[in-house]
């Protein structure tokens, strides 16, 4: 069944339509990427999905169930991990101190417990520090853990905002320009990467991204998206070379 | 003494207005300061009793004549009005507006320390009137010549603001209030144009203190929260215009003081103390919660 | 404040030393007379009654009021005390006779010889706080205050002292706050460890203190103001509180006569501050009011103690009203905003330890012209001639001219000073106390003369009109009895 | 979020960013620490002995224990007063600091716990205890119904909800003379065991280290850690899956909760307490002294409140004229009162603003930034002038 389900959603803003009848499924363990061009409507189409617009019509369906009403913290409850076009990270923090924050439900006491200092919230902070670091590891940044995410170059940024997302337990990743900023290698190390956790983790991916041949390479499924609708969906290959899509394309860089 | 209530009523509410015309004096400067710097101006009432102080200085003190005391009371409304853009609100232009506040809080507060320091031996000031004379209308109620001229003050005020900002200044004005490096470009310097915002908003808010220092004795922190306390219905006055309109602010300044008066009502005067106070409390979270993009928005809401 | 106090008295004390050291055979003998005031304790008359030599420069009116039965101070008998203990003859664990009336007796604990408490006293000094509002919403000018502190008592000093004993004055600023005050005198309680504590003025910091003060068994006196307050005990049954002056209550029928003799036939309101302590006044103000003025009482309102905002309102309403006199017991302040914003003639009437100050004329006149208040101490117009007070002003002062507040202070010093004295050298806080209930009548000619028959001595007031000619209030009619 | 109507949309910024030290929360925990610096033998003696003067300036000066010269009982009251104002002061810091929104009707938290615990304890006739933590109680309640009609709004309106809320309490709650005894103030007695000020000032200090240890924690747990992230970003806070809403109430019920307390304090500790102490003129001197000692600085915070409720009271250049007259030939108190005439009732009111107009323009980290190299060396670090000097960066907004 799908994990992911919009249907017919559609947001106005006053008299723009941002999104018009988007449908959209994504599948257990599926990495599904989203293309388009500039403005086309992929990170709005995001913020439907995560809960920060609610759309003016259509649901959004998380395994079978309708979370088209439900905030963005209860999304990610549910299992909902996004980053964020130019690094969602508290940027004032260090590195581990965000992994920390982000682990926020898994925290195993009462917010009161944690003010009144219970014993057992001391061995539940130190729980928290331990997974962090085991995060850290398997991102190969625990050299940077007490590095203040500000003073950071924007690559290592973007690997630990996914640090901090896979620390908020998702079950499904949606990732706003993972690779933005990241030259071809990099681009290829980090398609390895999501490869290795969808793997690890058992996560469902769903990104959006310019680099085409990224998105080609590790997408099962790919949605062309131009002034809020769907131009193009299938195989990536397909959608690639999708006349529409190239169309939409054309005079864009196609990195 | 029992009037029957729509005389009340009816005093109420020409009081009220009376009172009102102060309120949107001072909204008129939160308004464009807003409009300016994005900044909550809790200094606004301070210009006020600060030119009032110095007015009454100089006519009590000095034994200057009335027009010149008027003047210097609000050149130096103004001058502190300068001061604050310069050394707060310039140099914090880039903190987020909540420490902003904080900054116009601290000028409130050193503007009041001052007037208790300069006038601690002075225990009771009171500013003469402009005109002494005042009629009951026919439903009762007592209307004095200085609130008289308080309400024509503002009439002409807010008229001349219209007219200053149909013209070409005051369209530059708008211009750099809305996007500040087009303008620079354009080659408006938003630093004149802040200034003059500031020096705007200061001189209405000395309008405000030395024109309603009369009504009552006065002492520090008089138009803030003393005898004639308007930084609240200042704001609330804004709240109805959007933060935003002029009009809407003397429009809002008003009403707000009509609603203020209505603790004058036997109802609330005799059974809750400090009704008004309650009233503009409850009023306040009515229309933030109800329509927090306020009431007398007008045409000049912007998105 | 008190720093500069003390330094003050240090200075003064070091010239009383120097002048004492001149042999005092050189004195001239009309310094001796004075001396009589505060060197000697006036002889306890047959009554119980104790009046000072008279030093009014002319032989005015408050000179020698009609104190009946008092007798005229003891004779010089120079500088050597000779009736050291006078007060605690027959001292016996007996209450002091001749209490009664309203309020408890003072203290049943007559001292022994040597006994009793005997805190703030040496063998040589007295100790005496004074709190009063210097800064704060009252209408008083803090120079006032910090000159006429300790004027009486540098004046006693200079003389050589009561009873042979220096008089320290400790000043604080109660910053016209109730809290403040009782700090204030938690302060001069336990820290300082004064003798007996005197309240200058308002009437919550007094009520407040006084509390306190009794809590702690130090004596407190004041000029009178409430009597009681909802959900507290009354003042009278506090152990150590003396009124001086006719409380607020006793002088309802005052403020009824006033108006029967100056706006009788006209319309009166009646305004109050809504001072919980003031339910009682109120009551009683309005209940004579309507007795003396029946249908044509035609106000009646409680204020917020310093109303600002409101003022037009009520000022409305008083006009409306149609009344003529004001009968009015709220602060300063709110007299001064309402009276500006009147736009009908009245007179007001009240009781005014504060509103008969003549700040409150300068600034009010001519809103409040002929406002007649009570008072416990006399215009400056009287005050003026007092050559005594005058003097001692100016001595303090570097040669300043006294104001009302001079008076004030000097009223109440001279008053504490002419019980300390009239209880000898055995000074203890009980035999202070029992002196005060066994004495009974004090007359400084300052204040009306006092009758301790309860907590509250008063036996008359001074009436003052606002003179909007001269801005001040002067004096109509002295020692008016209720 | 739809289309964008409520005020919000108008101040995006809510938020204070002054750019300050953040202690303890954002750094390392010490197991991570990878080289750590160990004081020698000399410097643990060093530390250890300007702890010792630390303590004993505050638990044994007041109280006249090897001191140079006697404090008075006015004086250990005023201290007493200066802990009040701490926890005053860690209130309005949990709200401005942690959440981020700005309360100028502070005084009217911490005078409505005032009354409730004289009420409680002579009306009702209960235990002091008891009157205190119904005052907590309250203030915690209070903060948190006045959070959540506040919640549809964001920073400056909240701002406005509170200068309104002060003016009500003020001049509305605070004129029931059943409530609040009229202007005569009302009776606040002590329970017998704090009777004495000296007493009173080591129970004021045992809730002041109560209030501490919370707040210490709370920056240390989850809660700390949601409020940090929801002021410099709501949006990341909420994709962690931070309810914000729900974790701004929380700031706001702690701080009622201290405000609450503090106001018992108060109560308790004047013994009269009346309703002309908690003017508009108080909000700000409450917001004055957060600011001045360093938003999210405990220590900063502590000194700060404690500063001008010694400043205030005028026992600060009290305790400062007898080093001035006599190592420096200077009356303090003669300058101000007679050279420049300013009476020292106005000092905290004329000074006051200065610093904070000082700090916020030039010295954002108030005190604490100030303190923090010494801080840091108590704790067993290297001494570091730096210290503390973390500049909080600007924050780009987060496009969601």
């Amino acid at each position: 069944m799908s994990v992911l389900e919009i249907d017919d959603v559609s947001i106005h803003f006053g008299g723009v339509k941002a999104l018009q009848h988007i449908a959209l499924r994504v599948g257990e363990w599926e990495i599904v990427g989203i293309i388009g061009p500039n403005g086309a409507g992929k990170t709005t189409l995001f913020n439907c999905i995560t809960g920060f617009y609610t759309p003016t019509s259509g649901t959004v369906r998380y395994r079978g169930k309708d979370i088209s009403n439900l905030p963005v913290h209860a999304r990610t409850a549910l299992g909902l991990g996004r980053t964020f076009q130019n690094v969602g990270l508290v940027k004032n923090g260090t590195v581990l101190e965000n992994l920390r924050t982000a682990q926020h439900l898994q925290v195993g006491y009462e917010p009161v417990s944690g003010i009144l200092g219970a014993p057992s919230t001391f061995s539940e902070e130190r729980r928290v520090t331990e997974r962090a670091g085991q995060i850290l590891e398997l991102m190969n940044l625990e050299d940077i853990a007490h590095e203040r995410v500000t003073d950071l170059p924007y690559g290592m940024q973007k690997r630990a905002e996914i640090a901090a997302v896979l620390a908020t337990d998702p079950d499904v990743l949606l990732l706003d320009e993972p690779g933005s900023g990241m030259g071809p290698e990099e681009a290829d190390e980090l398609g390895d990467l999501l490869l290795t956790l969808r793997k690890d983790f058992a996560l469902t991916i769903v990104m959006i991204d310019h680099h085409v041949p990224l998105v080609t390479r590790i997408s099962d499924y790919v949605y062309c998206l131009n002034f809020g609708e769907v131009l193009a969906e299938g195989a990536p290959d397909a959608v690639r070379n999708h006349p529409e899509v190239v169309r939409a394309y054309l005079g864009e860089e196609t990195v | 003494m029992n009037l029957p209530l729509y005389e009340q009523l009816a005093i109420a509410l020409t009081a009220g207005v009376l009172r009102g015309a102060v309120y949107a004096l001072v909204a008129l400067g939160i308004v464009l300061v807003f409009r300016g710097s994005g900044v909550f101006n809790f200094a606004q009432a301070e210009f006020g009793t600060t030119g009032l102080f110095a007015a009454y200085w100089a006519l009590t003190v000095q034994g200057w004549s009335y027009p010149v005391s008027f003047a210097f009371g609000m050149a130096v409304a103004i001058a502190l009005g300068l001061l604050t853009e310069r050394l707060v609100i310039h140099p914090l232009r880039d903190s987020s507006r909540v420490t902003l506040l904080v900054g116009t809080a601290g000028v409130a507060l050193a503007a009041i320390g001052l007037q208790f320091w300069l006038f601690n031996e002075t225990l009771v000031m009171s500013m003469p009137k402009i005109h002494d004379g005042y009629f009951t209308t026919p439903w009762g109620a007592i209307v004095t010549m200085q609130e008289l001229i308080t309400l024509g003050v503002l009439a002409g005020g807010a008229a001349l603001l219209a007219l200053f900002f149909r013209s070409p200044s005051g369209l530059a004005i708008q211009a750099a209030q809305q996007e500040r490096v087009a303008s620079e470009l354009v080659g408006i310097s938003v630093r004149r144009v802040s200034m003059l915002t500031w020096g705007i908003a200061a001189a209405l808010g000395g309008l405000a203190g030395i024109l309603a220092g009369p009504y009552l004795t006065f002492s520090a922190g008089f138009l803030s929260f003393g005898a004639v306390g308007s930084l609240l219905p200042g704001f609330m006055a804004a709240v109805l215009a959007g933060m935003r309109s002029m009009p809407g602010a003397v429009a809002g300044g008003l009403l707000v003081g009509a609603i203020e008066q209505l603790s004058s009502l036997e109802v609330f005067a005799e059974s809750i103390p400090g009704a008004g106070a309650m009233i503009l409390f409850v009023f306040l979270l009515v229309v933030l919660l109800v329509r927090p993009q306020g009431i007398f928005v007008g045409r000049a809401v912007t998105a | 404040m008190t720093m500069m106090i003390t330094r003050k008295f240090q200075a003064v004390a070091l010239a009383a030393a120097i002048t004492l050291t001149v042999p005092a055979c050189g004195q001239k003998s009309g310094v001796a007379s004075q001396v009589v005031v505060g060197g000697v304790p006036g002889q306890v008359a047959a009554d119980g009654s104790i009046v000072p030599g008279t030093t009014a420069a002319d032989g005015s009116a408050v000179g020698v009021p009609g104190a009946t039965g008092g007798v005229t101070g003891g004779t010089p008998t120079g500088g050597g005390s000779t009736t050291g203990g006078g007060s605690t003859t027959g001292g016996s664990k007996t209450t002091p006779s001749g209490t009664g009336g309203g309020g408890e007796a003072p203290p049943a604990t007559a001292p022994r010889s040597g006994g009793g408490d005997t805190t703030g006293v040496t063998d040589t000094t007295i100790k005496v706080g004074i709190h009063a509002p210097v800064t704060g919403a009252a209408a008083i000018p803090q120079q006032s205050f910090e000159k006429a502190v300790g004027v009486y008592f540098d004046m006693v000093n200079k003389k050589g002292g009561i009873n042979g004993r220096k008089v320290e004055v400790k000043f604080e600023d109660d910053q016209f706050r109730p809290d403040t005050a009782r700090a204030r005198c938690k302060k001069f309680a336990e820290q300082d460890k004064v003798f007996l504590i005197i309240g200058g003025a308002g009437a919550d910091q007094i009520d407040a203190c006084a509390r306190y003060a009794a809590s702690a068994s130090v004596p407190y006196l004041s000029a009178g103001v409430h009597e009681t307050r909802p959900g507290q005990a009354p003042l009278s049954s506090l152990s150590t509180y003396f009124a001086l002056s006719l409380t607020y209550e006793q002088q309802t029928p005052l403020l009824a006569r006033t108006y029967k003799a100056s706006y009788n036939g006209q319309k009166v309101a009646v305004i109050t501050a809504d001072n919980d302590s003031l339910d009682n006044f109120h009551g009683k103000a309005v209940g004579a009011i309507k007795a003396a003025a029946g249908s044509n009482l035609a106000y009646e309102r409680r204020i917020p103690k310093n109303t600002t905002s409101d003022a037009p309102g009520i000022a409305g309403e008083i006009c409306r009203s149609g009344a003529k006199a004001v009968v009015w017991n709220a602060s300063p302040s709110s007299l001064l905003n309402v009276a500006k914003v009147l736009t009908c003639k009245v007179g007001f009437i009240g009781p005014g330890l504060t509103n008969g100050l003549n700040i409150v004329a300068e600034v009010g006149c001519d809103n409040i012209a002929n406002a007649r208040f009570y008072s416990p101490f006399p215009g400056m117009d009287v005050m003026r001639r007092n050559a005594e007070f005058v003097n001692a002003y100016k001595a303090s002062n570097g040669g300043s001219a006294p104001d009302d507040l001079g008076a004030a202070i000097y009223g109440v010093e001279s008053l504490v000073g002419m019980i300390l004295a009239a209880t000898g050298k055995d000074l203890s806080r009980e035999s202070f106390m029992a002196t005060i209930g066994k004495v009974k009548q004090f007359n400084n000619g300052i204040y009306p003369p006092t009758n301790f028959s309860s907590r509250f001595g008063g036996t008359a007031m001074h009436l003052l009109r606002a003179d909007c000619s001269k801005s001040e209030f002067v004096t109509e009619k002295v020692n008016v009895r209720p | 979020m739809s289309a964008p109507t409520s005020p919000s949309s108008e101040a995006p910024d809510a938020t204070l960013d002054l750019p300050t030290v953040e202690e303890e929360l954002w750094s390392a925990p010490e197991d991570a620490e990878s080289e750590r610096f160990r004081p020698s033998r000399a410097g643990w003696f060093a530390r250890g002995a300007l702890w010792a003067v630390l303590a004993w300036f505050v638990l044994a000066f007041p109280v006249n224990f090897l001191s140079p010269f006697t404090l008075g009982v006015s004086d250990v009251s005023a201290a007493s007063e200066a802990a009040i104002f701490a926890i005053v002061g860690l209130s309005l810091n949990v709200l401005l600091g942690y959440a981020g929104q700005i309360s100028l009707g502070h005084q009217a938290f911490v005078g409505i716990g005032a009354f409730t615990s004289a009420y409680v304890v002579v009306n009702l006739d209960l235990a002091f205890w008891f009157a205190v933590a119904v005052a907590s109680t309250l203030g915690l309640v209070q903060a948190a119904v006045l959070g959540a009609i506040s919640l549809r709004l964001t920073g400056l309106y909240f701002a406005l909800v509170t200068l309104a809320f002060g003016s009500f309490a003020q001049q509305t709650i605070f004129a029931i003379p059943k409530l609040t005894g009229g202007e005569g103030g009302k009776e606040a007695p002590r329970p017998a065991l704090f009777d004495s000020d000296y007493r009173y000032y080591f129970l004021c200090l045992a809730f002041l280290a109560v209030v501490l240890f919370l707040d210490w924690r709370l920056t240390r747990s989850k809660a700390g850690r949601a409020l940090m992230a929801l002021r410099e970003n709501p949006r990341v806070a909420s994709s962690y899956g931070i309810n914000v809403k729900a974790y701004t109430l929380i700031a706001f019920a702690v701080s009622g909760l201290f405000a609450g307390l503090a106001g018992a304090l108060m109560a308790h500790h004047d013994e009269v307490i009346v309703a002309q102490k908690f003017g508009f003129n108080l909000a700000l001197l409450f917001v004055l002294m957060t600011v001045v000692g360093g938003l999210r600085s405990r220590s900063g915070v502590v000194i700060g409140s404690a500063f001008f409720a010694l400043l205030g009271s005028g026992h600060l250049l009290e305790l400062l004229e007898p080093l001035t007259t006599n190592v420096f030939r200077f009356s303090l108190h003669d300058f101000l009162t007679g050279t420049i005439g300013l009476p020292i009732e106005f000092v905290a009111l004329v000074v006051g603003p200065i610093l904070l107009l000082l700090t916020i323009t030039k010295y954002p980290g108030g005190i604490g930034q100030q303190i923090a190299p010494i801080r840091e060396w108590m704790l067993g670090h290297r001494f570091d002038i730096h210290a503390g000097k973390v500049k909080e960066v600007e924050v780009d907004d987060v496009r969601a």
